[in-house]
């Protein structure tokens, strides 16, 4: 019981193992174990749900010796709490159903699609349960792999500009990444930090000048995996060139790595740049959310429509994130699962007519409800879930989103973002009047064939949390708030210590000195508004003294 | 052993000849006694220096390269078949597979 | 007399080696190889080491050579018939010259060092050259001989691979 | 029997998961939309209840939360699913019940024989929920559910006939201009709820404790721009100026639809919601100045366009929006209770027309189709004489007419009266009263007019009707004309419960009612009233006698066009034919927009997309790439592939390193 976060994680692996004994024409086998596999990591993943206390602190953390090569020691050291839980749910939830997704669309090389899906899920799962930076950089790097040969193995016709674009795009980041990681260990050293435990360089007090080239090596590698514009052209070619369940991975889990790093790691280790950055990213979201919904709206494959509904979205998250409160960041983290949810099950969506038709351009179809009215129910669902209709989970999410963005100094981003909801109206109801209304005149669309019962199994889940997280979000907002709660205060009382860490300097205090927080208010309260002007004029109350990392220790 | 340099000598220009060899031959067996050639210079060096030094290490070194060397020839030789049965040819100029 | 000796097995062996470069008949050069081999196993007798002589004529000038004539013969290939690239001659002995003009440099910018292992001339012609490497090879060397032995079997394996048509 | 509050959004949407989910399997018509009458009546009775105990209570313990469960909690905010009974939401809920009841009735009737006969009822199931919800939302974030619920229902229903190409623009036109309004609601919400919390740690949107703060508002400032935002909100749901067009497209729904989402429910929603809001909303005498200026300009630039239109829904559709501009002038001019009055007598006498009309299209439609004649059948050019034809029809058609028309004694002069009045009245915008009573005034004498010459074109003069098609019209069935008879009593006589005080016969009880829910706004509207003499009682007759002739002009205009001298109407065309083609083109709003929006969005998303995601950005990803290929194209030669170049640099490379070493 102990272990069943390294059990949830590994259990692909497992079936790696497994799969690996049976012969590769058994396809049916192949893909049943498959299943079989994803979903026992499901279950197993319920047990942690079930005995996950609803507190702030890490839970089910092992932290055992794993490599020492000279300077740098790396442990595997691993933990949820409330932010990374849902995540991990989330992941688990989504792979059962990728993997029912692949049962006719993928006939070729069976075996080989289905181990790059398991390593795929440890990948993910790693990530987002690592509390060693190392680790996390390691399984970041171990999800490109199996998805790079998804696209490329089994992809559309220009699989291998869009595989190469994805894994160039995400390597250049991650590289980043590791700089910025190695750099972090060697001043965490000078401070008598002992490995790359995240929690330890939580209290590491940087400058701001290191703030600041760490936080936008960590924010450009995030922000390409986000993606947020400009940094976003890779997402729709690797989107139609992918799979369908490559696509419902990459949209409801991969998306979510730049932003859950954002929250997890950008944010508390870098709380000062981050707020110094936090317009600027907020513009980038927000220009996001509008250009993509503008080219979304524009688009011909509906494929790719969906590709830019998750720029857009993901914008939104970016936004709540940035809000730096605790209904942004709870909308934000709500909105990837939401997202996770909704334009995963679009990519389904849109595969069901893929394998139908073999083709996803708008113009081919027209009229399917006549034709196909259990697939017209579910796509509706799932485009007003998309659109974030109250009562749907979509709009829960916007709107703590929005709320929170609109308290915190963003306010004028919100109500640009705000418009986003508008246009994101307009393309998701046009291409799906254009794909579902009108005449039934293309004589090819005229025989299809409604969902099978597979293919209903496979959307009733995703529709039944689709209104759950809808109506009685209470239970996941229950249980990522206290983490929550506690990385606004993070957020908060660094930027606070970080203001009076140059007048420490200069009193010859040691960095990393106890003491600094405990320094006379008035102190800080004269270097605050001088390093941060922003601060100065924000409607947002001071901290209370409860909210104290060191206290709270 | 007053004669180090002598022998040093005479191993340096029979290894320099087996490198114009190498280099300049087209014949893939030429080529590869050339080979043979630069590894006897190799082998007398160390018997010159092994003597020299009263060390017999050197002398255990060439018996082990005289032992790759048969190997070599073992290898390379049904190499060379194999690539011959190919292309009907022993011409290094038809080995340019490794380009670009 | 021995440096007479001396000069005169090196002008042999020099020319036989020039020999083996320039031949156009392989069966040539592979025969002025052999000479090449004869000498230097000369060279290894004046130098204390009449084991290592003999290997070098058993192993080199008979199993070796024996090998590439036989390769030769197969093959059936007689004259170097394509044309030489005067320019690829040119680059190859610019580069012999200075691998020549480089060590010859260094021997004389560099003095020998002094014996430093117990084996004189005159305590290998009292025990017998034989039984001191033997007994280097089985006792320091055994493992590194051991491995050899392995070499051999990859190489025979392997090349019995090669040679075939189709595996 | 107000803790039971939940059960009226209950009933419909057991009815809609019943219907939408079994209703394939069911078949049975009468089952169906038995299930679905039967529910929505189930939650009437249970409205009447709850009025009927807050009849019972003293007027200050007329107001109850029921919180059913903790929606969103997040941080400061909290937004539970919670119902707000009130005097204003029972009104609305006995309207939306009552209404719906009667609608749903007759579209047993009226849907008869369609395919798709249980999703109508599913939706419309749903559509009741969500504009229950709507009403009975205890905060601004239920309120919204219902908001944008009701939204996706018009959506839905709209887009009903979904194999007509303009049925589906009509629907996502629908959607899209209330998604419009949407935006503005949530940032109104957002200012409102930021600025309490921020500047009094009051984080809330439950409407209760806003009223509780309200006195802590300013006078204009944030106010005025929340408020605004929520008018925005208001006009993309109640089409007013500027988001108007969607309504008159919405008529491609089915009849009963329009009758009952857009006349006398959805569409009231913002005039509902500026009720409820109403203490937030007279704290900005700016916003008021500008509802009421945009209700008049709405009430008469949609009757303009009304008298064009030969369409008998469309008629009907730009009737609803100059009636809804009545309702907000009524708002802005802080006659609260009168709004909501009229938008009651409203919801009856336009729920009668429209189902009146879709009785008579029914009718015709049958008729046309065993004629086998492709005529329009909504087309009043093809209508005349229909009176004979269908009695009980015409009869109940004229009733809600003249309630339209404002002529005395119906309801509609009552609540449009007091509008009028207190656009004249009214101490909030001093010389503006008369032009928006003047206004007013010309936009009821063209409703007259359009009306009238509705009713002439179909039920009078002689019968345009396809010959062989005539044969075939009868009345229809019980089922349809039940609800016409109820709804047209209730136009009829529903006026009666808010007579003006200065005729004296009744008590105006309706204003009675509502008056706790409006006393805060009376309260904070008077801090900035003037305070001049009030008019007399002589000029409130003079200005109601006014009115009474004005109606009876526009109704006369009509007859003379229409009835007397029927080749009026071509001459007036051929006299002014630019202005006529302006107005039946509806002033070319549509085409407008088209090009201001529409258009400018669809290129610069072209643009962006092929011009700046393609080019640019992919330009310089692929441009680095290309400059990492051309590179290498270029280095690759030096990969010759020939064994002996390969060793001869690595002998050049041994032998120059040597050299170094040896030489330096």
């Amino acid at each position: 019981m102990s272990n069943v976060l390294s059990l949830t994680t590994f259990l692909p692996i497992l079936g790696v193992l497994l799969l690996l004994f049976i012969p590769k024409d058994s396809k049916g086998v192949l893909r049943n174990v498959t299943l079989a596999v994803t979903v026992v990591t499901f279950l197993v993943s319920l047990i942690m749900l079930s005995g996950f206390q609803t507190n702030a602190e890490f839970q089910f953390v092992e932290n055992v010796p794993w490599i020492a090569a000279g300077p740098f020691i790396m442990r595997y050291n691993i933990g949820i709490d409330g932010i990374s839980l849902w995540l991990v749910i989330l992941t688990t939830f989504m792979m059962p159903i990728a993997v029912l997704s692949t049962y006719t669309a993928v006939e070729e090389k069976v075996k080989e699609y289905m181990i790059c899906l398991l390593l795929l899920e440890t990948g993910m799962l790693g990530a987002f349960i690592s509390l060693d930076l190392f680790l996390f950089y390691i399984f970041w790097e171990v999800m490109l792999i199996p998805m790079y040969f998804m696209i490329g193995i089994w992809g559309g016709k220009n699989k291998i500009y869009a595989a190469v674009k994805f894994f160039i795009y995400t390597m250049v980041g991650s590289l980043l990444m590791l700089v910025a990681l190695i750099f972090l260990y060697f001043k965490g050293m000078q401070a008598g930090i002992t490995d790359f435990g995240l929690l330890q360089f939580f209290s590491l007090k940087l400058d701001m000048a290191t703030q600041i080239w760490l936080f936008l090596a960590f924010a450009f590698a995030f922000a390409i995996k986000v993606p947020m514009f400009p940094l976003h052209t890779w997402l729709p070619d690797a989107h139609t060139e992918a799979p369908t369940a490559g696509s419902v991975i990459l949209a409801a889990v991969l998306l979510k790595m730049g932003t859950y790093g954002y929250v997890r790691f950008a944010i508390p280790l870098f709380p000062d740049a981050a707020h110094k950055f936090a317009p600027l990213i907020a513009t980038l979201a927000v220009i996001g959310i509008i250009y993509a919904a503008l080219v979304a709206m524009v688009q011909e494959d509906v494929k790719k429509l969906v590709a830019y509904s998750s720029v857009a979205h993901l914008g939104f998250v970016m936004l709540g994130v940035f809000a730096f409160n605790v209904e942004g960041i709870s909308g934000g983290m709500l909105q990837m699962i939401n997202h996770g949810i909704s334009t995963g099950a679009l990519f389904l969506i849109v595969g069901f007519i893929y394998e139908r038709r073999h083709t996803r351009l708008i113009t081919d179809f027209g009229g399917l409800s006549k034709q196909m009215p259990i697939f017209a129910t579910i796509f509706m669902i799932v485009t007003f879930s998309s659109v974030g209709l109250p009562g749907t989970n979509g709009f829960v999410g916007e709107f703590l989103i929005l709320l929170g963005a609109f308290e915190s100094e963003l306010r004028w981003w919100t109500v640009i973002a705000t418009s986003g909801v508008i246009l994101s109206a307009v393309y998701m109801l046009w291409v799906f009047q254009r794909v579902m209304f009108g005449e039934l005149d293309n004589p090819k669309n005229q025989k299809l064939l409604d969902l099978n019962a597979r293919e209903i199994a496979i959307m009733v889940p995703l529709l039944v949390m689709i209104f759950v997280m809808g109506l009685y979000p209470k239970p996941f907002i229950d249980k990522m708030d206290p983490a929550i709660r506690k990385l606004v205060a993070q957020v908060r009382v660094s930027s606070v210590n970080a203001q009076s860490i140059p007048a420490a300097n200069q009193m010859q205090m040691p960095a990393g000195h106890q003491g600094i927080s405990q320094m006379p208010a008035a102190v800080q309260g004269d270097q605050m508004p001088a390093g941060h002007p922003g601060m100065g004029s924000s409607p947002v109350p001071q901290p209370a003294p409860a909210a104290n990392p060191h206290n709270a220790k | 052993m007053e004669n180090l340099n002598g022998y040093l000598i005479v191993s340096a220009i029979l290894f320099a000849i087996g490198t114009i060899g190498v280099l300049t031959r087209k014949n893939v067996i030429v080529i590869f006694m050339c080979i043979e050639l630069m590894l006897n210079a190799v082998n007398l060096t160390f018997v010159a220096f092994s003597r020299h030094l009263g060390n017999l290490d050197g002398q255990v070194f060439v018996f082990f390269i005289m032992t790759v060397a048969a190997a070599e020839a073992a290898v390379g030789l049904a190499l060379i078949i194999a690539f011959f049965n190919n292309k009907e040819s022993i011409d290094v100029d038809d080995v340019n597979l490794m380009k670009w | 007399m021995e440096t007479i000796f001396f000069l005169i097995i090196t002008l042999v062996a020099i020319v036989s080696a020039i020999l083996v470069v320039t031949c156009k008949n392989p069966i040539n050069s592979a025969l002025s190889l052999i000479m090449t081999f004869f000498c230097l196993a000369t060279y290894y007798v004046m130098l204390d080491a009449p084991f290592m002589a003999a290997v070098q004529v058993m192993v080199y000038a008979g199993a070796i050579m024996v090998l590439m004539v036989f390769t030769i013969m197969l093959l059936n290939i007689r004259v170097d018939a394509t044309k030489k690239h005067s320019h690829k001659l040119v680059f190859g002995s610019i580069i012999g010259f200075f691998t020549v003009l480089n060590i010859v440099v260094v021997l004389v910018k560099s003095r020998a060092a002094a014996p430093t292992g117990p084996y004189s001339g005159e305590m290998i012609k009292k025990i017998g050259h034989t039984e001191l490497v033997g007994r280097e090879i089985f006792t320091n060397f055994l493992l590194p001989f051991e491995i050899t032995s392995i070499l051999l079997l990859v190489a025979i394996v392997g090349a019995v691979i090669l040679a075939k048509k189709k595996i | 029997m107000f803790d039971k509050v939940w059960l009226i959004p209950l009933f419909p949407l057991i009815g809609f998961l019943i219907n939408g989910l079994f209703g394939k399997k069911i078949k049975n018509e009468a089952v169906i939309g038995g299930i679905g009458t039967l529910m929505i009546f189930l939650s009437f009775l249970v409205s009447c209840g709850i009025l009927m105990q807050m009849i019972g209570l003293p007027p200050e313990q007329r107001v109850f939360e029921k919180v059913l469960f903790p929606w969103i909690h997040s941080g400061n905010f909290k937004a539970d699913m919670a119902f707000l009974v009130d005097p204003l939401s029972v009104i609305m809920i006995m309207v939306v019940t009552g209404v719906g009841s009667l609608i749903h009735l007759y579209s047993i009737g009226y849907m008869h024989g369609e395919e798709g006969f249980y999703r109508f009822f599913a939706y419309l199931n749903l559509f009741c929920m969500s504009m229950l919800l709507l009403v009975l939302g205890s905060n601004m974030l239920v309120m919204f559910i219902g908001w944008e619920g009701v939204g996706l229902c018009s959506y839905l229903l709209i887009g009903y006939y979904f194999h007509k190409k303009s049925a589906g623009d009509a629907a996502k036109k629908a959607f899209v201009m209330n998604r419009v309004g949407d935006f503005g609601f949530l940032i109104g919400l957002f200012t409102l709820y930021w600025w309490f919390g921020s500047n009094h740690n009051i984080w809330t949107v439950n409407f209760i404790e806003i009223k509780a703060a309200s006195h802590l508002l300013p006078y204009g400032g944030v106010v005025t721009f929340a408020t605004l935002c929520f008018f925005v909100g208001a006009t993309g749901k109640s089409a007013q100026i500027p988001l108007f067009t969607w309504l008159p497209d919405a008529m491609e729904g089915p009849t009963p639809v329009s009758a009952l989402i857009h006349a006398a429910t959805m569409v009231t929603a913002g005039v509902y919601m500026i009720g409820r809001m109403s203490f937030v909303f007279v704290k900005s005498p700016e916003t008021m100045m500008v509802i009421a200026v945009v209700g008049a300009a709405t009430a008469i630039f949609a009757a303009t366009i009304g008298t064009a239109q030969n369409d008998i829904k469309r008629v009907l559709a730009y009737s609803t929006v100059s009636q809804l501009g009545f309702m907000f002038l009524a708002m802005g001019v802080g006659a609260f209770s009168a709004g909501i009055f009229h938008l009651m007598t409203h919801a009856f006498f336009k729920a009668c027309l429209f189902l009146g009309s879709g009785s008579v299209i029914h009718a015709m439609h049958h008729a046309l189709h065993k004629a086998h004649a492709n005529d329009d059948a909504q087309d009043m050019r093809n209508m005349g004489g229909l009176k004979s034809a269908m009695p009980i029809t015409f009869l109940t058609f004229l009733v809600s007419t003249i309630a339209i028309a404002g002529i005395p004694g119906f309801s509609g002069f009552f609540s449009k009266d007091e509008i009028l009045w207190m656009a004249f009245a009214n101490p909030y915008h001093g010389n503006l009263n008369i032009v928006l009573w003047g206004i007013g005034a010309i936009a009821a004498c063209f409703t007259a007019f359009y009306m009238f010459r509705l009713v002439f074109m179909t039920f009078f003069g002689e019968s345009r009707i396809n010959a062989k098609a005539k044969e075939y019209l009868h009345e229809s069935p019980l089922v349809i004309t039940i609800p016409l008879m109820v709804l047209g009593a209730l136009a009829a006589v529903g006026g009666y419960l808010g007579m003006p005080k200065i005729l004296g016969m009744l008590p105006n009880y309706f204003e009675h009612w509502l008056e706790p829910v409006f006393e805060l706004a009376t309260e904070f509207g008077s801090k900035y009233a003037h305070q001049g003499a009030h008019p007399s009682h002589a000029v409130e007759w003079g200005l109601m006698g006014l009115s009474v002739v004005i109606a009876l002009v526009g109704i006369g205009i009509a007859f003379t066009m229409y009835v007397k001298n029927t080749e009026l109407p071509g001459k007036f065309v051929a006299t002014f034919p630019t202005l006529h083609r302006v107005v039946f083109n509806k002033w070319y709003v549509d085409e407008i927009y088209d090009y201001i929006f529409v258009n400018p969005c669809k290129m610069l998303g072209q643009f962006l997309w092929k011009g700046f995601d393609v080019l640019v950005i992919d330009g310089v990803v692929n441009g680095v790439a290309n400059v990492v290929m051309g590179f290498s194209g270029v280095f690759r030669y030096l990969q010759s592939g020939y064994i002996y170049n390969y060793a001869f640099s690595m002998a050049l490379g041994v032998v120059v390193m040597l050299g170094y070493f040896i030489f330096k």
